[in-house]
C-alpha cells in the first residue's frame, strides 16, 4: 500500500504485529427477496458457514438474515480457540470433523484466516483432574484424535512460562496436550465464509431482525415464512443459527428448548513480544489464555452466573481471572488489561449443543453451543447444510437432538470436558 | 533545551535522571518522560507498527496515539505512554516498535484492593469536578474525588480567572476546602471501569517506592459524577503522523504543567477556538507562532490576543501535509501547497467529550453536529455527566453546570466562533493517518467501505482502527466521520462503537490485588493438621481442603507407604482424620419426611441409635452425593456428606426445603467444623476404643455394626459410631473440634501396643475400593445412577417418590448397555492400570483395530492391593454386570493389557470382617 | 467456666494457636494503629424460632434480655450475646455455660415453642480487631463499614476476601472494634489476609 | 458487580448470592404420573426471556435465605423489590 512504499525511513516491521491485507471485495449487502428455498436466521459464524456449505451442495437460493452487523455477535466476541479433544464420542465426532475442515479452510475460502495450530494444554491440578485428563486423552486416541498426557516438566517444555513449581496453591500435576489445536482470526473466518456465500449468489442481509414466523394453514406444522423488520420473507426451509438469541425465536414459534443465555466475558492485553507459544486452559485455577497474531494475550473469563442478554458481565469475574493468570503465569504481572467485553452464550443442561428437528417439519435448530461454538464453525456448517439439504439430521449431529432430554441420552461434557471455551 | 523559566509545576530545585534509548536526560520532579524528552528536543526511538515510520510524542496525556515506551528499570513494564510515565530518578525506558516486552522474572511488588463507600463519587478534578465535589461536600454528602493526573486542575493553566482570581489559586483553595470537608481526594488515580449501582474501579498509582505500588479502589457510590473532561480531536492530513505534529492543548499543557516549550517555530492548525489560547501562551513563552484557521472567520478574542503578540492569523486556510524526516520541518499549506517552516505543528479539530464512564453502564450517546462529537444522552440512574465530558466547553458554562447554586464565575468567552467539523483536508488518502497507532489511513477506510463494509465495527476490524493501546480515543470519531462521508450517511446513522472498560490499560497484577501466592485461594485445614504435618504426611488438595494423603516413612514412596498403611488396617489397626466430611444437623418433627424425599433410600425407618448409608441424587436420577445418616432422636438426624460436596449438599437441601417444601418443620444447621472425626479401623480397633473408653462395652453384642453411642472423655462429650468404609471392624470417634488433637493423641497412645498406624486418603481409597465402595466424583461423573453402581439395594421401592426417582423410568435408564461399576483384574496380575484408562473389547491378535475404536468404559480407580497381593481396578463398563468373567483390553501406552471383569467387591465379600 | 474446665484434662486447642504470635506482632508494626486478638472459645448455639411465635419471648425471659428484633443486629445478655443471623435464626453465645449444657438448656426452651437449638460452639472461632478495624477490613470486605452504616450493635454475615465471616461491631463498646467470627478451617486464611492488609497501615517512612 | 437487595440483609454485593434460575417451577404433584416429556420439561426446560424474568436467588454468604425477584435480563436491573418466603420472614 502506498503509505508503506512512499513512507520515509521504513524500518523493519515488528514480528507478527502486521496482519495480511483483506480482499477488495467481501460481500454484497443484499435487499431481501420475496422468497428463498432456505432462510438462515443468524449471520454469525454458524449461519455463514452453513450458507457456504449449502452453496457447495448447489443450494444457493438462500438468505442469511442478520439482525445487526454481520458476525457481530459471539463470532466477534469469542476467543478463537479451536480444539477437538472432547471426551464423548459424539462430541469428538463433530469437533474433530470441524478441525479437519479448519485444516483446509484457508484454501477452501481462499482467505488468510490465520489458522495457527499451536496446540492446547489442559492443565490438571488435582488427583481427580489427572484421572479425568487421562480418561479424555485415552478416549481421544481411540477416536483417532491427537492427544497426549504430559507431566509437569513436559508442560514446561511446551510452555516455559507456566509456573510448574510445587509451591503454588494448586500445583500443576500435568496436562493433556492436543498439538493440532489452534486459533484463527475470528472476523476473517466469518468474512471468508460470507464472501464465498455471496459469490455463490447467496443473499447476506444485515440489519434484518426476525420478528415472527408465518405458519401455513391452521395449526399446521410447517413454517411458510419469516417476518422481519425488512418485510416478510417466504421460506422453504428455516435454519435457526441465533446462538444466545435462540430462545427469543423459539418463543415466537411456541417451541421450548432447555437453553439459558448467560454473559461470557473475555479480554485482551496490549501487543506483546511473543512469549506464549501455545494455548493454556485450566479448570481448577480458572485460566484460559493464548497469544494472538498481533501479540495480544487473549483470555476467556468464566460464565457469569445469571441469565443476561446485556453483552456485559461483572467485574469480579475479570479480577478472579487476572488473579488466576498471575498465579499460573507470573510473567503476566505487568501485562495490561486493554479491553474487556462479553458475548451471550446459550448454555444447555449437559453442556452440549442442540441440533436437528423442531416440532415444525421444515424448521431446523442449531444452538446451545455455550462456549464451544467457534471451534465447531466449519464442522457444524458442513453437517447442518447436509441436514437442511436432506431434511434429516446428519449422523454427526444426530446425537444432539432435542429429544435426548426426554430419553435421558445426554452427552454430558460437564464432568469430563476440560474448562469451557 | 526548551525549558521555559517561570512556567510549570515542577520542582526545579531537584533533578532526576531518566535514560531513554540509552541516553540519559535530566528532568525535574513533576516531569513525565514525555516532558523530559521534549525539554531536550528528543523523542523515544520508536517506529510505527506497520510501516516502521518514526513516531514522536503526539499528546500530553492518555489520548496520545503514539509516544509509547517500554519501561526496563526499575522493573520491565510494556507499552506505557511517555506522557503518562512520571520521571523518577534512575528510570530506564526505550521506544517500542509495536510490541511490548514482559519481564522474565516474577513481579515482587505489592498490589492491593480497597473498598470505599460514598454518597458521591466525582471523576476528574478539573474545574467541573472540583466545583461538583465542592457542592456535594458542602451539602453534607460524603464525597470521593479521583483524578488521573499528578495534580488537580485539569485543563486550567493559571491564565484563566475564576471568581476574579487566577484559576490555580482557585484550584488550591478548593482542594484545601475539600480536605477540610473530609473529601477523600485521590490524584494519580484513574477511574477505569464503571459497573452497575454506582460501582467504579479506580487505579491509584502510588509510585515505585511506595510499599504498595498500585491500589485498585473499589468504590460504591450513591451517585457518580463524570467530570472527565474532553479529548482534543486531530484532523487528518498527509503525513500527519510525523513527529512534531501535536495536539494544540497538549502543547499548552506541557508548557504550563512542565515548563516545556515543545517547539520554537510553531504552526497552529485549527478549526476551533481553543487553539488560540495555545497560540497565545506559546508565543508568550517565546515561540514564534502562526495560526492557520480552517474557518472563514477567526474568533474575535482569539484574533485580538494573537495580534497583541504579533501572531499572524490566516483564516480559511488548510494544512495539507508536512515535510521532514524524523520530525516535521514544514507544514504544507493551501491548495498551492506552499511550505511553512516549523518545528512544531499544533492541531485542533475540536473536542470529544470523555464520557466513557457513562457508556460503561449503558449510557447512550448522541452525535452533536455543532461540536462534531458524541455527547451523553440517556444516562442510567445515579449517573451525572458535567463539563467538557458533557459537551460543555466554555469555562463559565462548565462552572455553572457543575457548581450548583454556589457555582463560581468566570468571564464569558467573547464572540466565540462555531467549530468547523473537519475530519480531513484534501490530499492523498494513503498518507492521511486516521489511527496513527495502527498505521491506518483514510485509504484503509476507503478500502473497507469499498469491500462492502458499512458498519463502523466492520471498518474497525478491517482496518484495526481503534484497537491499539489508546483504544481510539482520538481516531474513533474521525473514522466515523470519514465512513459517513464515504457512505453519504449522517454520523448518527453510521453509529458508534461502545466504550468498554478499562478506560486506560491496567496491569494484571493490580487487578489480582492481594489474591496472589498463599492468598490466591484459602487453604482449609482440620484441627488435626499440625499433627499430620509433624507426622510427615504428604497432603492432597480436596476442594480447598488439604487432607493427609499418606504418611511416608524414610525411603518409602507413596506405593510402599500405602501398602504398609493398608496392611496395618487389615491386620491390626489404623487411624485416619475424617473431619473434612460435611456434617449437617437435620432437626424438626418433619426431618424424617425431608430425608425420605432427598435420599434414594428410606430414612424415616431408621431407628434412633442407628446409622444408615444413604445416596442422594438429582432430579435427573444421577448420583450427586452419598454419606452416612445417624438418627440422633425421633426429630433429629446427623447427615454426613463427601468432603468436596459439603457446601453443595447443604445448599441443595436448603433449596428444596425453602423453595419447594417450606411447610416442612425442619431446620438445617452445618456442623461440619463443630465436630472432628477420627476413624479407627482394623481388627484391633475394638481394643483401642475399649482402652480409651473403659466405660463403654465395645463388644459386638453391645455395640453392633451401624450403631452409635454417646459417651465422654474427661467430661468432654464424645460420640462413637460403628461405621466402616474399609470393611474392617471400625469406629468413628467424634468430638468437638478443639478437643480433637488431645483425643487423637489418646487414641494413638492407646493404639501403640498394636502399632496403630495413621493412614491417609490414598489408603482409605484403596481399602474402600477393595470392598467395591465407590467414591462420588471419582467412580461417578454425574452420569451414573445408583443402579449403575450396583446399589439398587440403596434405592427404596417402598417410597412413592424421592428426588430423581421418576428419571429411572426413562428409556436411557433402562438401557442394558449403561455403564456399570465392576472390578477389573489385569490377567498378568502385575500391571496397575492407570486411572482414567479406556477399556476396549478383547482383541484376539492383541493389537488395536484402526480408529475409531469402540470403547466399553473406563478405569475409575486403580491400586496395588496388599490384601490381594496384586493390582486391581474399579471400572465403569457398558453392561458390565452381564460381562462378569469376560476378558477385555486396556490400552496402556503402546501395550494392550488384558483384564478380567469381576464383581466389584474383592475383599471379604461376605462381610465377615466388619465385626472383627 | 473455669471450674467447669477444672475437671478436664483433655485440653482444647485454639484453631489459631499457631498464628497467635503473628497476629500479636501487628500492633507493634502498625504503631498501635490496629490490634488483632484471638478470643477464647465460648459456648454458642444456633437458635431457630418462628419470629412471630411465642419462642423469642420465652428465650428472652430465660436469658433475661430481649433477642435482637432487627435484621443484622446483636444484643447483649447477662452471660453473652445474641446475634440475629436471619429471619428465624439467632446465634446465642455464653461465656458461662458448657457448650453441651448451653445447647441442652436452650433447646429445651425452644422446642416447647416449635424451635430448636444446635451446638455450634466450635463451628466458628473469633478474632477481635481493635483500632483502625474498619479501615483494615476495607481491604477485603465490600460491606460499608463506616460507623454510620455499621454502628455498634450491627452484625452481618458477609465475605472477607474469599472467606465467609460473621462480623459484629463494637462488642466492647469502649474502643471501636470489630469481631470477626470465622470457620476454623478458614481462620488461618483470614488471619493471613488481615496481617497482610495491616501492612497498609504501617506508617510510611517520610 | 451489582448490588442485590436481600429481603432480610438489604443490599449486598452480587458475589454474596447464588443464582437459582426461573422462579415458580413447582415440583410436580405426582412425578410418576407424568410422561417422559412432561418430566423432562420439569427437570431441564426453563424460560429464557429477553426482558423481565422472575428468578430465585439465595443470599449464600449472608442469611442463606432464598427469595424471588424480577430482573430485566437486558439491563440486569432488578424491577421488583425481592420477596422472601413468607414462611421465613417476620
Amino acid at each position: 500500500m502506498t503509505a508503506g512504499t512512499s513512507a520515509p525511513n521504513t524500518a523493519p516491521k515488528p514480528p507478527g504485529a502486521d496482519l495480511p491485507e483483506h480482499p477488495d471485495h467481501l460481500w454484497r449487502d443484499a435487499e431481501p427477496k420475496k422468497a428463498y428455498d432456505v432462510v438462515i436466521v443468524g449471520g454469525g459464524g454458524h449461519g455463514l458457514a452453513t450458507a457456504h456449505y449449502l452453496a457447495k451442495l448447489g443450494i444457493t437460493n438462500v438468505a442469511v438474515l442478520e439482525k445487526g452487523w454481520l458476525a457481530g455477535g459471539n463470532m466477534a466476541r469469542n476467543t478463537t480457540l479451536i480444539r477437538s479433544n472432547y471426551l464423548w464420542d459424539e462430541s469428538a465426532g463433530i469437533y474433530e470433523r470441524a478441525l479437519e475442515l479448519w485444516e483446509g479452510l484457508e484454501e477452501d475460502l481462499d482467505y488468510p484466516i490465520l489458522f495457527s495450530q499451536r496446540g492446547v494444554l489442559n492443565l490438571a491440578h488435582t488427583e481427580q483432574d489427572v484421572r479425568d485428563s487421562v480418561r479424555r486423552v485415552e478416549a481421544n486416541k481411540l477416536n483417532g484424535i491427537d492427544a497426549e498426557w504430559l507431566g509437569p516438566d513436559e508442560v514446561a517444555k511446551v510452555c516455559p512460562i507456566v509456573n510448574v513449581s510445587s509451591d503454588i496453591r494448586y500445583p500443576v500435576q500435568g496436562a493433556t496436550f492436543q498439538p493440532r489445536a489452534g486459533i484463527a482470526k475470528h472476523d476473517y473466518v466469518a468474512w471468508g465464509f460470507a464472501r464465498r456465500a455471496s459469490e455463490a449468489g447467496i443473499d447476506i442481509i444485515q440489519d434484518c431482525e426476525v420478528t415472527g414466523f408465518v405458519t401455513g394453514g391452521s395449526g399446521a406444522d410447517r413454517v411458510t415464512g419469516v417476518r422481519t423488520t425488512r418485510g416478510t420473507i417466504a421460506a422453504g426451509t428455516v435454519a435457526l443459527c441465533a446462538a444466545g438469541h435462540t430462545s427469543t425465536l423459539l418463543d415466537m414459534l411456541g417451541v421450548r428448548a432447555p437453553l439459558q443465555s448467560h454473559p461470557l466475558q473475555a479480554l485482551v492485553s496490549e501487543l506483546l513480544e511473543p512469549v506464549h507459544p501455545t494455548i493454556v486452559m485450566s479448570n481448577a485455577v480458572h485460566v484460559y489464555v493464548s497469544q494472538a497474531h498481533k501479540g495480544e494475550l487473549v483470555m476467556g473469563a468464566g460464565v457469569d452466573s445469571y441469565n443476561g442478554y446485556g453483552q456485559r458481565g461483572a467485574f469480579h469475574v475479570i479480577e478472579r481471572q487476572m488473579a488466576a493468570a498471575v498465579e499460573l503465569f507470573p510473567v503476566f504481572a505487568r501485562a495490561h488489561l486493554l479491553r474487556s467485553w462479553a458475548g451471550i452464550v446459550d448454555v444447555t443442561p449437559d453442556a452440549s449443543p442442540i441440533i436437528g428437528h423442531t416440532p415444525y417439519e421444515n424448521v431446523f435448530l442449531n444452538c446451545g453451543w455455550g462456549t464451544g461454538g467457534f471451534k465447531a464453525t466449519p464442522g457444524l456448517g458442513w453437517a447442518f447444510a447436509d441436514t437442511l439439504a436432506h431434511g434429516r439430521p446428519h449422523p454427526l449431529v444426530a446425537p444432539f437432538g432435542l429429544d435426548r432430554f426426554v430419553s435421558g441420552a445426554l452427552v454430558d461434557e460437564h464432568g469430563a470436558a476440560a474448562v469451557a471455551h | 533545551m526548551s525549558r521555559v523559566d517561570g512556567y510549570g509545576r515542577i520542582d526545579r530545585s531537584r533533578t532526576v535522571t531518566v535514560t531513554v534509548d540509552g541516553t540519559a536526560y535530566t528532568g525535574h520532579p513533576g516531569d513525565t518522560v514525555a516532558s523530559v524528552l521534549l525539554a531536550h528536543g528528543a523523542r523515544p526511538q520508536n517506529s510505527s507498527v506497520k510501516y516502521g515510520r518514526p513516531r514522536g510524542i503526539g499528546a500530553a496525556w492518555t489520548e496520545d496515539p503514539v509516544g509509547l515506551v517500554q519501561v526496563e528499570e526499575p522493573f520491565p513494564e510494556p507499552m506505557l505512554l511517555a506522557a503518562t510515565v512520571e520521571a523518577t530518578d534512575g528510570l530506564v525506558v526505550r521506544g517500542v516498535a509495536g510490541q511490548g516486552r514482559l519481564a522474565e522474572v516474577p513481579d515482587t511488588a505489592r498490589y492491593d484492593r480497597k473498598h470505599t463507600h460514598c454518597d458521591v463519587l466525582v471523576v476528574g478534578a478539573g474545574p467541573a469536578g472540583l466545583v461538583a465535589a465542592r457542592a456535594a461536600a458542602r451539602a453534607g454528602r460524603s464525597v470521593v474525588l479521583v483524578d488521573d493526573r499528578s495534580a488537580a486542575g485539569g485543563t486550567l493553566t493559571g491564565t484563566e480567572t475564576i471568581d476574579g482570581r487566577p484559576s490555580l489559586e482557585f484550584v488550591a483553595d478548593t482542594v484545601a476546602e475539600l480536605a477540610a470537608l473530609g473529601v477523600v481526594h485521590l490524584q494519580r488515580t484513574t477511574a477505569f471501569g464503571h459497573y452497575d449501582d454506582g460501582f467504579v474501579l479506580a487505579l491509584e498509582r502510588r509510585g515505585e517506592s511506595a510499599r504498595t505500588r498500585q491500589r485498585v479502589h473499589r468504590i460504591r457510590a450513591g451517585r457518580v459524577v463524570v467530570a472527565a473532561g474532553a479529548i482534543e480531536r486531530p484532523i487528518a492530513f498527509e503525513d500527519n503522523d510525523r513527529p512534531g505534529v501535536v495536539l494544540a492543548a497538549s502543547a499548552r499543557d506541557l508548557l504550563h504543567r512542565h515548563g516545556v516549550l515543545a517547539g520554537r517555530e510553531v504552526v497552529v492548525f485549527t478549526s476551533d477556538d481553543a487553539a488560540y489560547a495555545a497560540a497565545a501562551d506559546l508565543a508568550d513563552a517565546g515561540a514564534s507562532v502562526r495560526v492557520l484557521d480552517a474557518r472563514e472567520r477567526a474568533p474575535q478574542a482569539g484574533r485580538r490576543r494573537c495580534e497583541e503578540r504579533g501572531v499572524p492569523v490566516e483564516t480559511g486556510t488548510l494544512v495539507h501535509g508536512t515535510r521532514g524526516e524524523d520530525r516535521v520541518t514544514a507544514a504544507v499549506v493551501g491548495p498551492d501547497r506552499r511550505e511553512v517552516p516549523c518545528d512544531l505543528l499544533l492541531v485542533s479539530g475540536g473536542w470529544n467529550p470523555a464520557a466513557h464512564l457513562a457508556s460503561h453502564v449503558g449510557g447512550s450517546l448522541v452525535y452533536d453536529p455543532v461540536i462534531g462529537a458524541f455527547r451523553p444522552a440517556e444516562l442510567p440512574p445515579g449517573v451525572t455527566v458535567v463539563g467538557a465530558a458533557n459537551g460543555t466547553f466554555a469555562l463559565a458554562d462548565v462552572l455553572r453546570e457543575a457548581g450548583g447554586p454556589e457555582a463560581p464565575v468566570a468571564p464569558a468567552q467573547e464572540w466565540p466562533e462555531p467549530t468547523l467539523v473537519l475530519w480531513r483536508t484534501p490530499g492523498d488518502p494513503a498518507r492521511q493517518f486516521v489511527d496513527i497507532a495502527r498505521d491506518a489511513t483514510v485509504a484503509d477506510v476507503e478500502r473497507a467501505v469499498g469491500a462492502g463494509m458499512s458498519h463502523p465495527e466492520h471498518v474497525k476490524r478491517y482496518t484495526t482502527i481503534g484497537t491499539a493501546h489508546d483504544q481510539g480515543k482520538t481516531s474513533g470519531i474521525i473514522a466515523l466521520g470519514i465512513i459517513a462521508e464515504l457512505t453519504g450517511r449522517p454520523i448518527q446513522e453510521v453509529g458508534t462503537t461502545t466504550a468498554r472498560p478499562p478506560y486506560t490499560p491496567v496491569a494484571f497484577a493490580a487487578l489480582a490485588g492481594r489474591e496472589r501466592g498463599d492468598l490466591f485461594d484459602p487453604v482449609r485445614t482440620t484441627a488435626l493438621h499440625a499433627w499430620h504435618v509433624a507426622a510427615g504426611a504428604e497432603f492432597e488438595d480436596v476442594g480447598q481442603w488439604q487432607r493427609a494423603r499418606h504418611y511416608p516413612r524414610a525411603g518409602e514412596d507413596m506405593t510402599a507407604a500405602v501398602l504398609r498403611e493398608c496392611a496395618a488396617v487389615r491386620t491390626s489397626v489404623g487411624i485416619m482424620d475424617a473431619s473434612t466430611l460435611g456434617k449437617i444437623d437435620v432437626r424438626g418433627p418433619d426431618a424424617p419426611v425431608l430425608l425420605d424425599r432427598l435420599y434414594t433410600n428410606l430414612m424415616s425407618s431408621l431407628k434412633v441409635g442407628r446409622v444408615r448409608y444413604g445416596v442422594m441424587c438429582g432430579n435427573d436420577g444421577m448420583v450427586f452425593d452419598d454419606g452416612t445418616v445417624l438418627r440422633l432422636a425421633e426429630d433429629r438426624y446427623l447427615v454426613t456428606t463427601t468432603t468436596g460436596n459439603a457446601a453443595a449438599v447443604l445448599d441443595r437441601m436448603e433449596e428444596w426445603l425453602q423453595t419447594e417444601w417450606p411447610d416442612l418443620r425442619v431446620r438445617l444447621t452445618s456442623v461440619t467444623e463443630q465436630w472432628s472425626i477420627a476413624a479407627v479401623a482394623g481388627p484391633r480397633s475394638r481394643d483401642v476404643i475399649g482402652a480409651v473408653f473403659p466405660g463403654v462395652d465395645v463388644s459386638a453384642e453391645a455395640f453392633g455394626f451401624t450403631t452409635w453411642q454417646d459417651t465422654s472423655l474427661d467430661g468432654v462429650p464424645v460420640r462413637l459410631a460403628r461405621i466402616s468404609f474399609s470393611g474392617e471392624l471400625a469406629f468413628e470417634v467424634t468430638v468437638s473440634s478443639p478437643y480433637a488433637p488431645a483425643l487423637w493423641e489418646r487414641l494413638v497412645e492407646a493404639g501403640a501396643p498394636y502399632g496403630i498406624t495413621p493412614y491417609g486418603t490414598e489408603t482409605m481409597h484403596v481399602l474402600r475400593a477393595e470392598k467395591g465402595y465407590p467414591i462420588i466424583g471419582q467412580d461417578t461423573d454425574g452420569t451414573v445412577s445408583p443402579h449403575d453402581l450396583g446399589m439398587a439395594w440403596a434405592v427404596s421401592t417402598k417410597k412413592d417418590d424421592f428426588v430423581g426417582k421418576r428419571s429411572y423410568a426413562r428409556a436411557e435408564n433402562r438401557n442394558p448397555l449403561r455403564k456399570q461399576l465392576v472390578s477389573l483384574l489385569p490377567t498378568d496380575g502385575a500391571t496397575k492400570l492407570p486411572e482414567g484408562s479406556q477399556i476396549v473389547a478383547h482383541c484376539d491378535d492383541g493389537r488395536l483395530p484402526p480408529a475409531p475404536v469402540p470403547m466399553l468404559g473406563h478405569v475409575t480407580s486403580s491400586y496395588h492391593s496388599a490384601a490381594l497381593a496384586r493390582p486391581f481396578a474399579l471400572a465403569l463398563v457398558k453392561g458390565g454386570r452381564e460381562r462378569l468373567g469376560e476378558v477385555v483390553h486396556v490400552p496402556v501406552g503402546d501395550e494392550l493389557v488384558a483384564a478380567r471383569i469381576g464383581e466389584s467387591v474383592l475383599v471379604d465379600p461376605e462381610g465377615a470382617r466388619r465385626d472383627g | 467456666m473455669a471450674d467447669e474446665m477444672a475437671d478436664r484434662t483433655l485440653t482444647p486447642t485454639h484453631p489459631l494457636a499457631d498464628r497467635r504470635r503473628l497476629l500479636a506482632a501487628v500492633a507493634d508494626e502498625t504503631a498501635g494503629a490496629v490490634r488483632l486478638e484471638l478470643e477464647a472459645p465460648v459456648a454458642a448455639v444456633d437458635l431457630r424460632l418462628d419470629p412471630r411465635g411465642t419462642g423469642p419471648a420465652a428465650i428472652a425471659a430465660d436469658l433475661g434480655a430481649e433477642l435482637p428484633s432487627e435484621p443484622d443486629t446483636w444484643t447483649a445478655h447477662p452471660t453473652g450475646t445474641a446475634l440475629r443471623l436471619g429471619p428465624d435464626e439467632w446465634l446465642l453465645t455464653s461465656t458461662a455455660a458448657r457448650p453441651e449444657d448451653w445447647e441442652f438448656h436452650l433447646d429445651e426452651v425452644a422446642v416447647a415453642h416449635g424451635g430448636m437449638a444446635v451446638d455450634v460452639s466450635a463451628q466458628r472461632t473469633s478474632l477481635r480487631v481493635r483500632g483502625a478495624a474498619r479501615e483494615l477490613l476495607s481491604f477485603g470486605c465490600a460491606l460499608d463499614l463506616r460507623p454510620a452504616a455499621f454502628p455498634r450493635g450491627r452484625c452481618a454475615q458477609t465475605l472477607l476476601g474469599q472467606s465467609g465471616v460473621l462480623l459484629a461491631a463494637g462488642l466492647d463498646g469502649d474502643v471501636d472494634d470489630l469481631q470477626i467470627l470465622v470457620r476454623p478451617s478458614f481462620a488461618a486464611y483470614v488471619a493471613d489476609l488481615l496481617v497482610d492488609a495491616a501492612a497498609e497501615l504501617v506508617p510510611q517512612p517520610a | 458487580m451489582q448490588l442485590i437487595t436481600c429481603p432480610w440483609c438489604g443490599p449486598r454485593e452480587e458475589i454474596e448470592f447464588s443464582y437459582g434460575g426461573q422462579a415458580g417451577v413447582a415440583y410436580p404433584e405426582h412425578p410418576a404420573s407424568l410422561t417422559d416429556e412432561q418430566w423432562a420439561h420439569f427437570v431441564f426446560f426453563r424460560d429464557n426471556p429477553k426482558g423481565p424474568f422472575a428468578e430465585r436467588w439465595s443470599h449464600n454468604a449472608g442469611c442463606r435465605r432464598w427469595f424471588t425477584a424480577v430482573r430485566d435480563t437486558r439491563t440486569y436491573r432488578f424491577l421488583s423489590s425481592p420477596t422472601s418466603n413468607p414462611e421465613l420472614t417476620s
